[in-house]
């Protein structure tokens, strides 16, 4: 039995399945941009839970802080002035891992077990697995993971798979002061999202939406987005996410497909031989030589 | 020690030491890298202690590897230069293969294949030091989709590197003989005459 | 039988795998995934309450040790108090990073004192701090409390000595405050609500 | 707040104006966003810039710093001349009705009775006409010129949208739209609520900023009503309770008003304090002050407290003077102080002029800083490169600093914005040789009472006499504490219906005000707190959180002063026969035998619609006041620009000199020179805080740190274009007074005003910094601002002065 308290769904570098018989509630959490005030609580909240401090850093002339997600901010708020036809819109979007259902982390990651996506949704790194190759960085298409200078393993937002997995909400989503962040299961969190919708809607947000993009098989972690039709006005939110066709072919067809060249070329070799049997000087030409020798 | 004083000198040791530098720089290599492409390689990093230090030492052995390299690069390049008779030989390396070498047109130091195969090296070695340099995350930070580009070139221009030294490897034993030119650095005048007739009566004079 | 492209890569892709690991004779170790250990599971909860605005969010406080009388209590987390009506279980950044103000390096855990003219602070005991400010307290009290005003009238007052008191600290502090101050005459009093 | 957190959610139109809740309060600003999210509210934010609380708003309009009556008398003007007012309200509940005395006048940006000498007013003709029967005059049809609706509507007619815009830099067609918003809750179903901060207070203005949204508050009829109130969203955890505790020199425990030289003896005390009714029927609820005053007297001196000796009125200190933070200063400054302590209080960041503040400190004999921090005040002394420039060879204040503990380290209660009394408990021990608050007081007190029992001095009685009841007198607990504040029986207490039933035993606690005497039979430490420990036990640790009502009002969780009431004015929330105006949120209703409902009757409970008893029972006349002659500066709110103006006048009275800023704010000798000119310093700054810091706390705190590291200034796009600045440049910001250096963050959020034909240009200052704490250090703010405060109770003028700012 493994030590596993939440049930496995993948497992990185691992190409057996996964114990799949039992089914578990998929979570989400969803996170409503029109009602964050970017107070940061969650990240606080982050830091706090998990016992990371970053660096005490400096202003840079917004309002961003910590300036960009790393190995000890595994979320950040980023804050957008959007100014259009005479409206000011301070857009401010909470930026961490997006726990996609079909994680490009995941699929890039080279050590068995270091990146683990339970049953319930949550990609996790379990960086006594990790071994610091940033693989996952280049596999995942929100730049999420940051290689930790210190240890160089791979860190991020874990969505809080310890409360989780004793029927908690992630940190961030219990702070949230004004209930920007929900949590719950994920078609709780799209009925909700649903609603919220209808609500902005009425108050001329036509393009409201959610965002759960489909090109990573949908993420459980959700945007509920005033302007879902552009979500690259909120600091720059891919607009239609999907792993990397490189990534893709990287970790997808070129691997067995490149094994298999170099197992032909191997056993071409070896066949080549058995068949056509070595290459030998001949002994016409070791003679002559020998008669040369001898004159 | 000599084994026949009338054999060929075709390597010297420096020649010898800097090939096998680089030999088994580049075993290492595709051990640990084998480990990292596909997960049923991956035990191979236990060769190296474990992951981490397979992902820490990969790098380090990739600079060795193609600091050698240059080296024999240039210590070899001169004598790969292309010539009508190797394009020849390229064109009939089907006869080669087949075991069937009579016909083939007369050769220096290197047939066709040796210098394609030194040329399509120098390039691969190029290709993978380059996009190797931009996936070394410890020192290194590339905008993420050069990253990823420089990771499928490496992992493609790998296989294709492995391939070939498969080809190369294979190639000295199936041509018997051939080994210990970079073993002990000679050849019999036999092996010379028969697989470069040309660079033979270079030597020999005769 | 049908074979996506799909799932042809898949099938080369364990067919691979399969006979490399047959031909290598190495297997994947198996990998343990388990979640980081919830860290609360034994700590003592306290009821307590948000000390910065007065939204008075209602917090728990984790501690370590059971209140056993050899276990330090220790604080390893704080987080909202889900019963509370007001926050329920919800926290600002401050509330949220409450634990580094209890834990800040900037905590006083001794009394001190800067002399006159001194550039340095001088640790002292908790007797001979209260002594030399009740020392000092009653000399100004003694030479400046104002029995009586011009016209006669009884005012008692002390101006000379002021406080400024905290809005942080409870009420009972808060009363008792009060209640030893305005007996002591002391007049120039205010509080942060002021301000 | 007149009303708490978790009404906001019962609220149609919220307006968060002179204050930024979002920053300061999100988890109080949740209850706003529900009320978005559960009953279509809509929220207006009014601010210099465009804030957190805005980035969630429905409508945004950008103000000049400082011109909030502008705004708001333009609404009231709107209201009245628009006829969108809810008129049996405003007929019933305010003293709109009410004649005013003939000579009332105002003319020329002055109320009648200026005195410019002493910059203050005599009140002589700010009063109602006085009937025969003793009762004030009323017209109910509301035509009379006299009476306060006409002289409103009057007053306010001045306040014309060109006008509003021209004074405040808002566009006339956001103000309007505003005014239309705010107009749709004047219908009786319909409620408004106001979250207001420092962002009005702050302000030579402060209080009368308040007044005017109370006057919109009554005019839409507001007050009282689930979703309504006027709602000051405090400071501190405890700021309210403290202030509940009166820790300031006006007070004594409970705002009883605090003895003066003119009160000469207990008797004068009283009389000047016990109003007598105004409008037949009314409750007069002061009408109680002897029965309040007499319960603490007894409860501060216990047996030493007798009629005989006028419960020991002479213990008291009397007071002479001013004793707010900026007079105290302002004293120490004239080397009239010779001792200080600070209580987990930093002045030397927080009160105006910091040099002003250094120099008062430096000329102490001595300085006791009581905290568990250290903190800037305690190394006012000390060298901290550019940040604290001193020589302390030349400082001879002898400083003590005492390790405090902090809330998770003490058991205590802590009184809400919303009034609601909520106990904690201990959760560890503090750090080292730390103690609490009650123990280094007790220390203090004992020692003192020690060496005067020993060695005599100058009257010793209170200190000897003082109750000490306390089983370990060294470590009063909390419990017997808070038994003290709630009060208890001393003698039997009879009913007063039928003097032969012993309602409380002697020994007992009291079960609310109602039972307090002023015969010595009680004894109460704060009579708004009686109650909250009765002989049920401890109700500020109750933690039933149940709300049958869904309005949220909790009431079985802790205890609300006062009487566990939610909603003050809870009366008006119904019409004047007892039914609601919005039977969907019910507050409390007449039942037919007695008041009842969702919350604690703000009513006698017995009192009949047809009694006529109104809602505001802490007044004499039982209604709001819509003209209120208790202000310094007014009876009605007045515009006047800041000491610190962009402007050479005030646009409303273009032609008076002595009426640009408040005329009867108390200016210092000395400080009128400090007030910067904007030839110098053309820019309007405003200071405030930022979500992630509390005042100078959490600047000690690492997560903090960590979220908001580094000390910034906000200019908008047009003021960096012209002074070249880019963000992230580090700027110089000097005012008068002194300059800070800071990153510059130029932002759209900040636009440039046009105010009466100038544009003016906002510089945004955020607070948090300091030279001691583990942010990155920085300047105190408050070396800029300037040490004015507001004419009714001296908070300073943090909100708006002049700055200038340079690139470095």
């Amino acid at each position: 039995m493994a030590l596993q308290s939440l049930d496995i769904a993948r497992r990185s570098a691992t190409t057996t399945p996964a114990p799949g018989v039992r089914q578990t509630t998929e979570v989400a959490k969803l996170i409503d941009v029109s009602t964050c005030i970017g107070c940061k609580a969650c990240q606080a909240a982050c830091m706090e839970w998990n016992d990371i401090r970053d660096e005490v850093g400096i202003n840079h002339g917004v309002y961003d802080n910590p300036i960009d997600l790393t190995a000890k901010s595994w979320t950040v708020m980023r804050f957008a002035e959007v100014e259009e036809k005479g409206k000011l819109e301070w857009l401010i979007r909470k930026d961490g891992c997006m726990h996609c259902a079909d994680p490009g982390c995941l699929k890039a990651c080279p050590a068995p077990g270091a990146i683990i996506q339970y049953a319930n949704g949550i990609v996790d790194f379990h960086q006594e697995n990790c071994i610091g190759c940033g693989y996952c960085i280049t596999g995942c298409p929100f730049n999420i993971p940051r290689i930790s200078q210190e240890d160089s393993k791979a860190y991020k937002c874990s969505l809080c798979s310890d409360r989780v997995a004793v029927g908690q909400a992630p940190a961030c989503a219990k702070v949230c002061p004004t209930g920007a962040i929900q949590f719950g299961s994920k078609e709780q969190m799209k009925d909700y999202a649903a609603k919220r919708i209808v609500d902005l809607k009425s108050r001329g947000y036509d393009k409201a939406g959610l965002y759960d993009p489909a090109g990573v098989g949908g993420t459980h972690v959700m945007y509920v987005l005033h302007h879902a039709d552009r979500p690259e006005l909120y600091k720059g939110l891919p607009n239609d996410p999907s792993i990397s066709p490189l990534v893709s072919l990287w970790k997808g067809f070129a691997k067995p497909l490149a094994t298999v060249a170099m197992a032909a070329v191997a056993l071409g070799s070896l066949f080549h031989y058995v068949m056509k049997g070595p290459n030998e000087v001949s002994k016409e030409l070791e003679d002559e030589l020998e008669k040369e020798d001898a004159k | 020690m000599i084994r026949n004083p009338k054999d060929l000198q075709r390597y010297t040791a420096e020649e010898r030491a800097n090939h096998w530098i680089v030999g088994i720089c580049f075993i290492l290599l595709a051990l640990s890298g084998l480990a990292f492409f596909h997960p049923a390689f991956y035990p191979l990093t236990q060769l190296f202690g474990g992951g981490v230090w397979a992902r820490i030492l990969h790098p380090i052995i990739g600079w060795l590897m193609m600091i050698g390299f240059v080296v024999m690069y240039f210590r070899f390049k001169a004598l790969n230069r292309m010539e009508p008779a190797d394009r020849e030989w390229l064109d009939r390396v089907g006869e080669m293969m087949d075991g069937n070498d009579h016909n083939m047109p007369e050769q220096g130091k290197y047939n066709g294949g040796q210098k394609a195969m030194f040329w399509a090296m120098s390039v691969c070695m190029l290709l993978l030091f380059v996009s190797g340099i931009i996936l070394w995350r410890a020192y290194f930070s590339f905008p993420v989709d050069v990253v990823r580009l420089g990771a499928v070139v490496h992992a493609a221009v790998a296989a294709i590197m492995i391939a070939m030294i498969f080809v190369h490897v294979y190639a000295a034993l199936w041509v018997r003989g051939t080994v210990r030119a970079m073993v002990y650095g000679t050849v019999t005048r036999a092996w010379a005459k028969q697989h470069h007739r040309a660079w033979y009566r270079q030597v020999t004079g005769k | 039988m049908q074979v996506s492209r799909r799932q042809f890569f898949k099938i080369c892709g364990a067919g691979m795998s399969g006979s490399s690991i047959a031909l290598m004779g190495f297997s994947p170790t198996s990998a343990l995934a388990e979640v980081r250990s919830y860290k609360l599971a034994h700590a003592t909860e306290t009821r307590n309450m948000c000390p910065y605005c007065s939204v008075s969010c209602g917090v728990l406080i984790y501690t370590t040790g059971d209140k056993s009388k050899n276990a330090k209590a220790d604080i390893i987390h704080i987080e909202g108090d889900p019963d509370n009506p007001v926050n329920r279980g919800t926290l600002c950044p401050k509330g949220a990073g409450l634990m580094d103000m209890v834990k800040s390096p900037n905590r006083l855990k001794f009394p001190e004192v800067r002399e006159a003219g001194s550039n340095e602070w001088k640790r002292i005991s908790w007797d001979d701090a209260i002594n030399r400010i009740a020392a000092h307290v009653k000399k100004d009290r003694d030479a400046n409390l104002i029995e009586k005003n011009a016209d006669g009238v009884t005012v008692n007052r002390w101006n000379t000595t002021g406080f400024l008191a905290s809005s942080a600290a409870g009420n009972e502090a808060g009363y008792l405050t009060s209640k030893i101050l305005r007996n002591l005459g002391v007049v120039a009093l205010d509080t942060q609500a002021r301000i | 707040m007149t009303n708490h957190w978790v009404d906001l959610k019962n609220s149609d139109l919220v307006i968060v104006m002179g204050g930024n809740a979002a920053e300061a309060h999100p988890c109080g600003f949740k209850w706003v966003i529900e009320a978005k999210k559960d009953r279509k509210a809509r929220l207006i934010v009014v601010d210099p810039r465009f804030t957190r609380s805005a980035a969630v708003s429905d409508f945004y309009a950008p103000i000049r710093a400082g011109s909030d009556i502008a705004f708001l008398g333009g609404v009231i003007n709107y209201l009245l001349s628009k006829d969108k007012i809810h008129h049996e309200y405003v007929k019933n509940y305010t003293n709109a009705a009410f004649l005013i005395d003939e000579g009332f006048k105002f003319e020329d940006g002055l109320f009648s009775g200026y005195n410019a000498e002493k910059r203050s007013y005599g009140k002589d003709t700010w009063k109602y006409q006085i009937g025969k029967d003793g009762f004030a005059m009323v017209d109910p049809t509301l035509e009379s010129p006299n009476c306060v609706f006409q002289l409103m509507k009057k007053h306010y007619s001045r306040y014309t949208p060109e006008l509003v815009s021209k004074t405040t830099g808002t566009p006339q067609d956001a103000f309007l739209k505003i005014c239309e918003m705010m107009a749709e809750t004047s219908a009786p179903d319909k409620t408004m609520t106001i979250c207001y901060a420092l962002g009005w207070t702050e302000h030579s203005v402060g209080s009368q900023n308040i007044r005017t949204m109370a006057l919109i508050q009554l005019l839409l009829g507001n007050m009282g009503m689930a979703g309504g109130g006027i709602n000051a969203l405090r400071g501190h955890a405890n700021v309210q309770g403290i202030t509940d505790m009166c820790l300031y020199s006006e007070v004594l425990p409970g705002y009883l008003s605090a003895p003066t030289d003119a009160d000469v003896d207990r008797k004068t005390y009283l009389e000047k304090r016990t109003p007598k009714a105004l409008r037949p029927n009314q409750m007069n609820f002061p009408q109680n002050f002897p029965k309040w005053f007499t319960s603490l007297q007894k409860a501060w001196y216990g047996a030493a407290a007798t009629d005989k000796n006028d419960y020991a009125y002479d213990w008291l200190p009397k007071k002479d003077a001013a004793y707010d933070v900026l007079a105290i200063f302002e004293r120490m400054h004239q080397g009239k102080m010779n001792g200080f302590f600070c209580q987990g209080f930093n002045p030397l960041a927080s009160v105006a002029n910091k040099k002003k503040v250094a120099d008062a400190l430096a000329k102490l004999k001595f300085l006791v800083v009581i905290d568990p921090l250290a903190t800037d005040t305690s190394e006012f002394w000390k060298p901290h490169g550019e940040f604290n420039e001193v020589d302390p060879t030349k400082v001879a204040t002898e400083v003590f600093r005492l390790p405090a503990n902090l809330f998770a380290e003490e058991t205590a209660s802590f009184t809400s914005s919303g009034r609601v009394i909520q106990w904690h408990w201990k959760a560890a021990d503090g750090p080292g040789e730390s103690k609490g608050d009650i123990e280094i007081l007790a220390a203090l007190f004992l020692k003192l009472k020690a060496m005067y029992a020993k060695d005599g001095g100058k009257l010793p009685e209170p200190i000897l006499n003082l109750t000490w009841p306390y089983r370990i007198p060294a470590k009063p607990s909390p419990a017997e504490l808070l038994m003290e504040i709630s009060g208890k029986a001393l003698g039997d207490v009879f009913d007063p219906k039928d003097k032969t039933k012993v309602i409380v035993k002697a020994g007992e606690q009291v079960a609310g005000f109602a039972q307090l005497r002023d015969d010595g039979s009680t004894q109460c430490g704060n009579w708004i707190y009686s109650g909250c420990w009765s002989q049920a036990g401890n109700l500020t640790a109750r933690r039933d959180n149940s709300d049958p009502s869904g309005l949220g009002q909790t009431l079985l969780w802790g205890f609300a002063w006062p009487a566990n009431r939610r909603i003050l004015y809870n009366r008006a929330s119904c019409d004047v026969s007892g039914k609601p105006w919005d039977a969907k949120r019910t507050v409390i209703k007449w039942t037919g035998t007695a008041w009842g409902g969702n919350d604690v009757p703000d009513m006698r409970p017995d009192a009949a619609p047809d009694e006529s008893v109104m809602p505001f029972i802490m007044t004499p006349e039982g209604v709001a006041r819509l003209f209120a002659p208790a202000m310094a500066d007014g009876p009605f709110p007045e515009h006047y620009e800041p000491f610190e103006t962009p402007l050479d006048k005030n646009p409303f009275h273009p032609g008076n000199p002595k009426a640009i800023s408040n005329p009867a704010a108390r200016v210092f000798k000395g400080d009128m020179e400090t007030f910067g000119k904007a030839k110098d310093f053309p820019y309007v700054a405003t200071t405030y805080r930022l979500v992630e810091h509390f005042h100078y706390w959490t600047k000690h705190s690492m997560i903090n740190a960590v979220l908001q590291p580094d000390q910034f200034v906000e200019i908008s796009e047009q003021l960096a274009q012209e002074k070249g600045i880019a963000t992230g440049d580090k700027v110089k910001v000097r005012s008068n007074r002194g300059f800070i250096k800071a990153v510059a963050v130029v932002t759209k959020r900040i636009k440039t005003l046009d105010v009466d034909g100038k544009k003016v240009h906002t510089v945004g200052i955020p607070i948090h910094w300091g030279f001691k704490g583990v942010t990155k250090p920085g300047f105190i703010t408050n070396t800029l601002t300037p040490f004015v405060g507001d004419a009714n109770c001296q908070t300073p003028e943090y909100k708006a002065f002049l700055v200038n700012i340079e690139k470095i």
